[in-house]
C-alpha cells in the first residue's frame, strides 16, 4: 500500500501533532506514504469564497500531480478532503469549469488528467488496512477510555462516500478497534465554527462551547478529531470556553489514540504539542503507553 | 427607537441578479425552494443571522440584490454543509452561498474592516505570493486590518503555541512559486475569454 | 304494563339491557357499571349487561345468545344514535328469531358521553333514559316492514361532468336515465376551461365526447333548458315534474345547422354572451358555445325583435326554411316522470368578486375572475385563446390573487379547494402564452393530490413568483414612478417580512366555489339537508358521502362542497353505484312507523283528512269512518296529535309508548 | 306505581338534582334529533338537564305530551322541529306550531311561565343552536325554579286519566 501524502498547511503548522501521529501510526501499519512533491495549498473554504474558479485551479494543480506520481492522495485535513473532492466534481459537472482548470493547468505545463483518488485516513485505514490489521497491531488497549468522536463537518459533508452524512461511524470503529469506548456524541458533525472564532469571537465560541459541553454531558474523558482546524479550535478555546462547567479535555487527533494503542512513544505522536496532557487519564485508567 | 418606513417596489428588485443567481454554480434549484425553513434551522449560526437562509433564498430569487449581498448571512456561513445535505429540494444552498460571498467581494457588498472579507483577501494574497499558508502570519496580518486590539487577547495563546512548536514564524512556500501566479492569471484570462 | 288502548294483556315482558362502552366513548364519561348495575334493578328486566363493543359480532353475539338462553322478548340497549346503529341490532334480534321492532335504543353516546363533562351527572342522564326506554319497550308490538317496488330508472339533476359521469354510468348498466339541466347545455363548469390541471390535457377533449355520449345515448332522455318544478313519492317511487323553458325552438326538428343564426337581421352580436360572462357579444338567436349539447340553438325574447315589435322580418325563420324548428309562440311545457331514486349534481357558483371592493373588480377594466381568464385563453374562446387586456394589448405582468372569498369570515370561512391549483394552472399557460412576469398571492399553498404537488414544483422552476400574502388592495394610484398607468398589488410578502407594491397590468382573482343561489329551494325540493354554509349535506361525512338523510335521494359533486374534476366524477361514480344498487334491489322496505285508525273510537270528524300532507287518509262512507292507505303513509303522526278522540295510533309512536317514555324519564327522580 | 329497586336506585340522586331543572325534551328525527346528534360528534358540551324523546315530526307532538310532562313533574318542556318549509313531511312542523300557539295559553291558564314551554326550530345542522337552546333554558328555569316543589301533581284531572291507567295495571 503506497499513497501520495498531502499534508496541507495546518498539518505543518497548528496541525503538527497529526502529521506527526499519522505517519507514526501509518509506520506501524505498514503503510507507505509519499509527500506530495512541491504541493500547495488548496483553498480551503475561505478561497473559495474569495474566487471560487482559482481555488479550482489550486486544489487541480495538487490533484494532477498526484495523478503523476500515481498514488492516490491522502489528505488528512477535513478542508482539503473536501476542496480537493469538490474540485474533481465540478470539473466533471461543469464543463466550462473543467475548461478553465484545464487551461490553467495548461499554462503550467501539467497533464490535465486530476481523477487521482482522493482518500482520507480513515478510509485507508478502514477499508485498505482493515479493523483486524489495526487490531493486531494494538499492544497497549485503551480499556474502555471515553471517547467523544467528533468528525466536524467538512469531512463527511458533503463528499465522503466511505461513511454516512449523518451519521458517520469510520472513526468509532477504527478506535473501539484499538478498546476505547466511544460515547453517544449527537453534535459529532456539527460545525466548530472553522474561522469563526477568529473573525466572530463570541460566535465561534458559542459552537465551540456547545460541542464541548456535550461531550462533557456524555461523560467524555477525551475528543478525537480528524481535522487540525476541529481540533485547534476545541483545544485552543476551553479555557475561555468555559463557564458553568469547566473543561479540560485534552482534545486528540485519533492517530494520536491509534499511536498509544500501537506503543508508539508519546512524543513521536505529538502529545507533547497538547495544551491539556493525557497522561493523568491514562494513569488513571490503568492504560499502560510507551 | 426611531420608525422607517419600508415598502418595496418592483423598481428595486434586480431580475439581472435573480438571472444570475439561477445560473450560477450551486444556484440553478434555487427556484424549487419550498421555503420549509430546514436550512435555518439545521444551520448552527442562524441564529446570529440577520436574514436566515430560507429568507436569504427567498429574498435571492425574488431579486432583492441588496438585502442579499449586504446581509452578516452569507459571511456567518461556515460551509459546514449542514442545509446542503438536509434540503428536501436539494438546493445546494452552500455553493449558492459561495458565490454569494465572491459577488459580494466582487462588488464591495460588506461592511468596512468586517474580518471574514478581509481574511478571505489576506487568504488569497499569502498564497498568491507563496503557495501555502503561513496559519500564524495569516492571523497577524488580518487582525492588523481590522482589529489589532483584539491581538492582545491573543497572546497567552499564541505562547501556549509557539511553546507548543505549533506557531512557525518562518515562511512556507512552494519551489515553483512562479507556477502559482501563472496558474492564477491563467484563470482569470480563461475567465475574460468566457465573459466576451 | 298493559295498555288500556290496545286493550288485551301482552305477554309478561322479559327484557334485556345492554350498555355498550363504546371504547371510551362512552364509558369515559358515563359511569356503565353503575347503570348496568341499575337497569338490572329496574321492573321486568332480566338480564343487563355491559360489553366494550356492543356494534361488534361479540357484542351482538351476547345479545343473540340471551334471547335464545333467556327468552328474553324485549331488547334496550344503551349506546349511540339509534340513526347509527339501530339497523345493527334489529338484524341481530332478527338473527336471535324474535321481531326486529321489540327493540329501544337509548342514546348515551351522542346525547350523554359527547355532550356532557361530569360523570355524575351524565350516569344521572343515562339512567333517567334507559329507564324511560325500559317501560316503553315493554309496550312494543311486533311490527312488519313494508316492502314496495323500486322504479329502476333514476333522474339526474344538473348537467355538469359529475352528472353528466352519473347518467352515463347508469344508463350503460341499461337502466333510464332522465338527465335535467338548467342551462340550454350540458357541460357545466368544465366547459369553460382550456386545460385542466394537473396533467395540462385539454378540457374539451376529455368532456366533449362524454357530453356527445350523453346527447346520443338511448337509455338518457335528456332535457336541457329545463328544471324540477315538483318532486313527490318515495324512495323507489318519486313522481317528478319537470318545467321545460321555452327556448322558442323545436327541438326534435332543429338540427343545429345555426343558418337561422347566420341569417338573423342582426349581422352582428349585440347581446353579452353568457357564456364567455360578456366578453363576446351574441345575437338573438344563438347556439351557447359551438360542442353544446344538444346541438340546439335558442331565442333571448329580450333581444329578437319579433317579440319587442312583432315586426321582424323573421329572416331566421326563412333560412331555417322546410325544417320549420322556429316557434315564436312555444310556451313552458311540463312532463311528469317517475324514477326509484334521484341524482342531484347541481354544482357550484363561483364567488361574487365585486363582494370584495379593496380588489377593484368592476372598477378596474383589467381585473378579471379568474373564470373570465378560462374564456380568455380557452381557444374557442372570445380572443381564440388570446390573453389580452382590455385595450388589446399583451399583459407584461400579471398578479393571480388567490383565496377570494376564501378562508375569509367576512365572506366565506372555508377553503374552496381547487383554486390553488386553478391557480398554478392560470399561472403556468399565462406565462407561456404571454410570458409575462406572473406572480402568485397565496396564504397556503394547498396542493394535495395526485401530480398536484409536483406540478406546484413545475410551476416554481418556471420562475413564477409565489408571494406569501394575502393581496391587501389592488389600486391604480401611482407612488413611484416605476407604477404609473399600472395597478399596483399591496400586500405583506410574509417571507421576505416586508411589504411590497407590486405593479401588473393584469389582475386575476380566484374565485371561491359556493353553494348555488339556490341550493336552499332545491334542498327543500327534495327534501334534504344543507350545512349552514348551504352545501348539500352528506348522510355521514365519510361512511355515506353521497347518501342523504332522503332515502333514494344521492348528492355527488361541488354541491355537497367544494371539488376539483376527479373528486367530483368520482363521487358521481358513487352515487350512479348507490342508485344501481337500489335499483337492482327490485324492492325496498319502508319502516313500519304508519298510522291506523281505531275504527271502533272513529267518530268521522274528518279532520285528519284535511291535516294529511299525502292525502293517505280516506273517508270510508259504510263505516262513517276514516281510513289510512298504508302505502301513501310516510308515517309523520300528525294525524294521530290532530285526532280530537284520539282515535288513531302509529306504530312504534303510540301515545302510550310515549306516556311510558315521559313518565320514565321524570320517575320520581 | 314505585317499586322497592326503583326507589332505591332512582331516588339515588334525587336530593342532589333537586334543584336542578329537569326538561323534557320532543325532537323531531330529521331536524332537531340530528342537530343533536351532530351536538355530540362536534363534542359541544351543554347542560345535562334535557332528555329527549325522538318523534318522526314535530307534528306527531300531541299538546298531552306535554302536558302529562310537566304533570310527571318536568320544569320546563322544549319541542324541537324542523324549520318553517323544511319539514321533512311538508308541514307537519306547522301543524305543531298551530297547537303550540294554542298549548302555550292554556299553559298561561295553568299558571305555568311561558319560559318553561319552548318550540325551537333546530335544523340537522345546528348542533351548536342545540347547545345555546337548552343553556339558555335551563339558565331561565334556574332562575324560576321547581315548577312544585310541593305537590309531585298539580293537575289533578290529568292525573286521574293516568291513575286509572295505573290501577287497571
Amino acid at each position: 500500500m503506497k499513497y501520495a501524502y498531502y499534508p496541507g498547511c495546518s498539518l505543518k503548522g497548528t496541525g503538527r501533532a497529526y502529521e506527526e501521529s499519522l505517519l507514526a501510526v501509518l509506520r506501524v501499519l505498514d503503510v507507505e506514504v509519499e509527500e506530495l512533491r512541491d504541493w500547495n495549498c488548496c483553498g480551503a473554504t475561505t478561497y473559495m469564497s474569495f474566487d471560487e474558479l482559482q481555488s479550482y485551479a489550486l486544489a487541480a494543480r495538487n490533484l494532477s500531480m498526484a495523478k503523476q506520481a500515481g498514488h492516490d492522495l491522502m489528505a488528512p485535513c477535513a478542508a482539503c478532503y473536501l476542496v480537493l473532492n469538490k474540485t474533481q466534481y465540478y470539473v466533471r459537472d461543469y464543463s466550462w469549469i473543467g475548461a478553465i482548470v484545464e487551461h490553467a493547468l495548461d499554462a503550467i505545463d501539467l497533464p490535465k488528467d486530476i481523477s487521482a483518488k482522493v482518500r482520507h485516513p480513515l478510509d485507508i485505514l478502514l477499508n485498505d488496512v482493515g479493523l483486524d490489521s489495526i487490531r493486531a497491531k494494538v499492544v497497549y488497549p485503551l480499556r474502555g477510555l471515553k471517547v467523544a468522536p467528533y468528525y466536524g463537518c467538512q469531512l463527511v459533508r458533503p463528499y465522503a462516500l466511505f461513511d454516512s452524512q449523518r451519521n458517520p461511524t469510520s472513526m468509532d470503529r477504527v478506535l473501539e478497534a484499538c478498546g476505547a469506548q466511544i460515547v453517544y456524541y449527537p453534535v459529532k458533525t456539527q460545525c466548530c465554527g472553522g474561522s469563526q472564532k477568529g473573525t466572530l469571537p463570541e460566535v465561534g465560541l458559542d459552537l465551540i462551547r456547545h460541542l464541548l459541553a456535550e461531550a462533557q454531558r456524555n461523560g467524555a474523558e477525551v475528543i478525537s478529531t480528524v481535522c487540525p482546524l476541529c481540533q485547534f479550535n476545541l483545544e485552543a478555546f476551553e479555557e475561555q470556553a468555559s463557564n458553568a462547567h469547566q473543561f479540560h479535555f485534552p482534545v486528540l487527533y485519533f492517530t494520536q489514540l491509534l499511536a498509544v494503542a500501537f506503543g508508539v512513544p508519546l512524543t513521536d505522536a505529538g502529545f507533547q504539542r497538547s495544551f491539556v496532557s493525557i497522561k493523568p487519564i491514562l494513569a488513571q485508567r490503568e492504560i499502560a503507553y510507551a | 427607537m426611531e420608525l422607517q418606513r419600508v415598502v418595496k417596489f418592483e423598481a428595486e428588485r434586480d431580475p439581472e441578479f435573480v438571472r444570475w443567481i439561477t445560473q450560477t454554480v450551486g444556484g440553478e434549484r434555487i427556484r424549487h425552494c419550498l421555503q420549509c425553513g430546514l436550512c435555518s434551522g439545521s444551520c448552527p449560526l442562524s441564529l446570529y443571522m440577520d436574514y436566515t437562509p430560507r429568507r436569504l433564498m427567498h429574498l435571492s430569487r425574488e431579486g432583492f440584490k441588496e438585502e442579499v449581498l449586504s446581509s452578516y448571512t452569507i459571511w456567518l456561513c461556515t460551509c459546514c454543509y449542514a442545509c446542503m445535505v438536509e434540503c428536501p429540494k436539494k438546493i445546494n444552498i452552500t455553493h449558492m452561498m459561495y458565490a454569494l460571498k465572491t459577488r459580494a467581494i466582487r462588488e464591495h457588498f460588506y461592511p468596512k474592516r468586517f474580518a471574514i472579507p478581509v481574511l478571505a483577501r489576506e487568504f488569497s494574497r499569502m498564497i498568491r505570493g507563496s503557495g501555502r499558508i503561513t496559519e500564524s502570519r495569516l492571523v497577524m496580518r488580518v487582525f492588523f486590518k481590522t482589529a489589532a486590539w483584539r491581538l492582545l487577547g491573543f497572546s497567552k495563546l499564541g505562547l501556549q503555541l509557539m511553546r507548543t512548536g505549533r506557531m512557525r514564524l518562518g515562511r512556507e512556500k512552494v519551489e515553483h512559486r512562479a507556477d502559482i501566479v501563472t496558474l492564477l492569471n491563467a484563470v482569470d484570462e480563461m475567465k475574460k475569454e468566457l465573459a466576451r | 304494563m298493559p295498555d288500556a288502548r290496545n286493550g288485551g294483556s301482552a305477554p309478561a315482558a322479559k327484557i334485556g339491557v345492554y350498555v355498550c362502552h363504546c371504547g371510551t366513548n362512552i364509558a369515559g364519561t358515563v359511569d356503565v357499571r353503575a347503570l348496568t348495575e341499575y337497569a338490572a334493578g329496574l321492573p321486568d328486566v332480566a338480564v343487563a349487561r355491559e360489553y366494550r363493543y356492543m356494534c361488534s359480532d361479540p357484542g351482538q353475539e351476547l345479545i343473540r345468545r340471551d334471547i335464545k338462553d333467556c327468552g328474553l322478548n324485549r331488547i334496550v340497549v344503551a349506546s349511540c344514535s339509534p340513526l347509527m346503529h339501530e339497523p345493527t341490532f334489529r338484524g341481530a334480534l332478527i338473527q336471535a328469531g324474535i321481531n326486529p321492532f321489540l327493540l329501544q335504543m337509548v342514546n348515551i353516546r351522542e346525547h350523554v358521553s359527547w355532550v356532557h363533562t361530569s360523570k355524575q351527572e351524565a350516569t344521572t342522564k343515562a339512567k333517567d333514559l334507559v329507564r324511560a326506554a325500559v317501560r316503553r319497550v315493554r309496550l312494543h308490538q311486533p311490527l312488519e316492514k313494508r316492502r314496495v317496488e323500486i322504479n329502476p330508472s333514476v333522474l339526474v339533476v344538473g348537467g355538469g361532468i359529475a352528472g353528466i359521469h352519473a347518467a352515463l354510468n347508469i344508463a350503460n348498466s341499461g337502466k333510464h336515465v332522465y338527465l335535467v339541466e338548467r342551462q340550454p347545455t350540458i357541460g357545466g363548469h368544465m366547459a369553460y376551461f382550456d386545460k385542466t390541471f394537473p396533467t395540462l390535457d385539454c378540457a374539451a377533449c376529455i368532456l366533449t365526447p362524454k357530453m356527445t355520449a350523453v346527447g346520443s345515448h338511448r337509455n338518457i332522455t335528456l332535457w336541457t333548458y329545463a328544471e324540477v318544478a315538483a318532486v313527490e313519492g318515495y324512495v323507489g317511487n318519486y313522481k317528478v315534474k319537470v318545467r321545460h323553458k321555452p327556448r322558442y325552438i323545436l327541438d326534435d326538428l332543429c338540427i343545429g345547422c345555426q343558418e337561422c343564426v347566420e341569417a338573423c337581421i342582426y349581422k352582428e352580436g349585440r347581446w353579452a354572451d353568457e357564456f364567455n360572462f360578456g366578453l363576446s357579444k351574441r345575437k338573438p338567436i344563438y347556439l351557447p358555445f359551438p360542442q353544446a349539447v344538444p346541438q340546439k340553438v335558442l331565442i333571448d325574447p329580450e333581444a329578437c325583435i319579433e317579440f319587442k315589435s312583432h315586426k321582424c322580418k323573421k329572416t331566421c325563420v326563412e333560412a331555417c326554411g322546410e325544417r320549420k324548428a322556429i316557434d315564436f309562440n312555444q310556451r313552458e311545457s311540463f312532463d311528469e316522470i317517475e324514477v326509484g331514486s334521484i341524482i342531484i349534481a347541481t354544482g357550484f357558483k363561483t364567488f361574487d368578486a365585486s363582494r370584495n371592493v379593496y380588489y377593484g373588480y368592476g372598477k378596474y377594466k383589467n381585473v378579471y375572475t379568474s373564470l373570465e381568464i378560462e374564456r380568455l385563453i380557452n381557444a374557442s374562446g372570445p380572443t381564440g385563446g388570446e390573453i389580452v387586456l382590455s385595450d388589446g394589448g399583451k399583459p407584461k405582468m400579471v398578479g393571480i390573487v388567490h383565496c377570494v372569498g376564501s378562508r375569509d369570515h367576512n365572506t366565506n370561512r372555508w377553503c374552496s379547494k381547487v383554486c390553488c391549483m386553478y391557480s398554478l394552472k392560470l399561472a403556468h399557460l399565462i406565462r407561456e402564452r404571454t410570458g409575462a412576469e406572473v406572480y402568485n398571492f397565496y396564504i397556503d399553498m394547498r396542493t394535495p393530490g395526485k401530480g398536484y404537488e409536483e406540478f406546484y414544483d413545475r410551476l416554481l422552476d418556471e420562475g413564477v413568483h409565489f408571494v406569501r400574502g394575502r393581496v391587501a388592495e389592488v389600486t391604480d394610484w401611482p407612488v413611484h414612478p416605476s407604477e404609473k398607468g399600472k395597478l399596483i398589488i399591496r400586500a405583506e410578502d410574509t417571507l421576505a417580512g416586508f411589504v411590497r407594491r407590486i405593479p401588473v397590468d393584469m389582475v386575476v382573482l380566484s374565485v371561491g366555489l359556493e353553494p348555488q343561489a339556490d341550493a336552499r329551494d332545491v334542498r327543500r325540493l327534495f327534501n334534504i339537508s344543507c350545512s349552514e354554509e348551504g352545501w348539500f349535506l352528506e348522510r355521514h361525512p365519510k361512511l355515506a358521502p353521497v347518501s342523504t338523510f332522503t332515502d333514494g335521494v344521492f348528492i355527488a359533486g361541488a354541491c355537497q362542497g367544494p371539488k376539483d374534476i376527479p373528486d367530483s366524477v368520482a363521487q358521481a361514480g358513487a352515487a350512479a353505484a348507490e342508485a344501481m344498487a337500489l335499483a337492482d334491489a327490485k324492492y325496498v322496505e319502508l319502516e313500519p312507523y304508519t298510522a291506523h285508525v281505531i275504527d271502533e273510537a272513529c267518530s268521522g270528524c274528518k279532520t285528519c283528512l284535511t291535516i294529511c300532507p299525502y292525502t293517505a287518509i280516506s273517508f270510508v262512507e259504510e263505516t262513517k269512518t276514516a281510513r289510512v292507505n298504508e302505502v301513501l303513509c310516510k308515517g309523520c303522526g300528525t294525524c294521530v296529535a290532530t285526532c280530537p278522540s284520539a282515535s288513531i295510533e302509529q306504530n312504534m309512536f303510540e301515545d302510550q309508548e310515549i306516556f311510558e317514555e315521559v313518565e320514565g324519564l321524570l320517575a320520581y327522580a | 306505581m314505585l317499586n322497592a329497586v326503583e326507589l332505591a336506585n332512582g331516588n339515588g340522586h334525587a336530593s342532589s338534582e333537586a334543584t336542578e331543572p329537569r326538561i323534557v325534551g320532543f325532537f323531531c328525527t330529521w331536524c332537531t334529533y340530528l342537530a343533536a346528534d351532530l351536538a355530540g360528534t362536534s363534542r359541544i358540551k351543554y347542560s345535562p338537564n334535557v332528555r329527549v324523546v325522538r318523534v318522526m315530526c314535530s307534528g306527531r307532538i300531541d299538546p298531552q305530551f306535554v302536558l302529562d310532562a310537566f304533570a310527571r313533574g318536568a320544569d320546563g318542556v322544549l319541542i324541537g322541529g324542523c324549520h318553517p318549509g323544511d319539514c321533512h313531511y311538508q308541514q307537519g312542523n306547522y301543524n305543531c306550531l298551530r297547537r303550540s300557539r294554542l298549548l302555550a295559553r292554556v299553559l298561561r291558564q295553568l299558571g305555568i311561565e311561558e319560559e318553561r314551554f319552548r318550540v325551537e326550530w333546530i335544523s340537522a345542522a345546528e348542533g351548536d343552536r342545540v347547545r345555546a337552546v337548552v343553556d339558555d333554558m335551563v339558565e331561565k328555569l334556574r332562575k324560576l325554579g321547581p315548577l312544585h316543589p310541593s305537590q309531585p301533581d298539580p293537575f289533578p284531572i290529568l292525573g286521574q286519566e293516568r291513575r286509572l291507567q295505573e290501577v287497571t295495571a
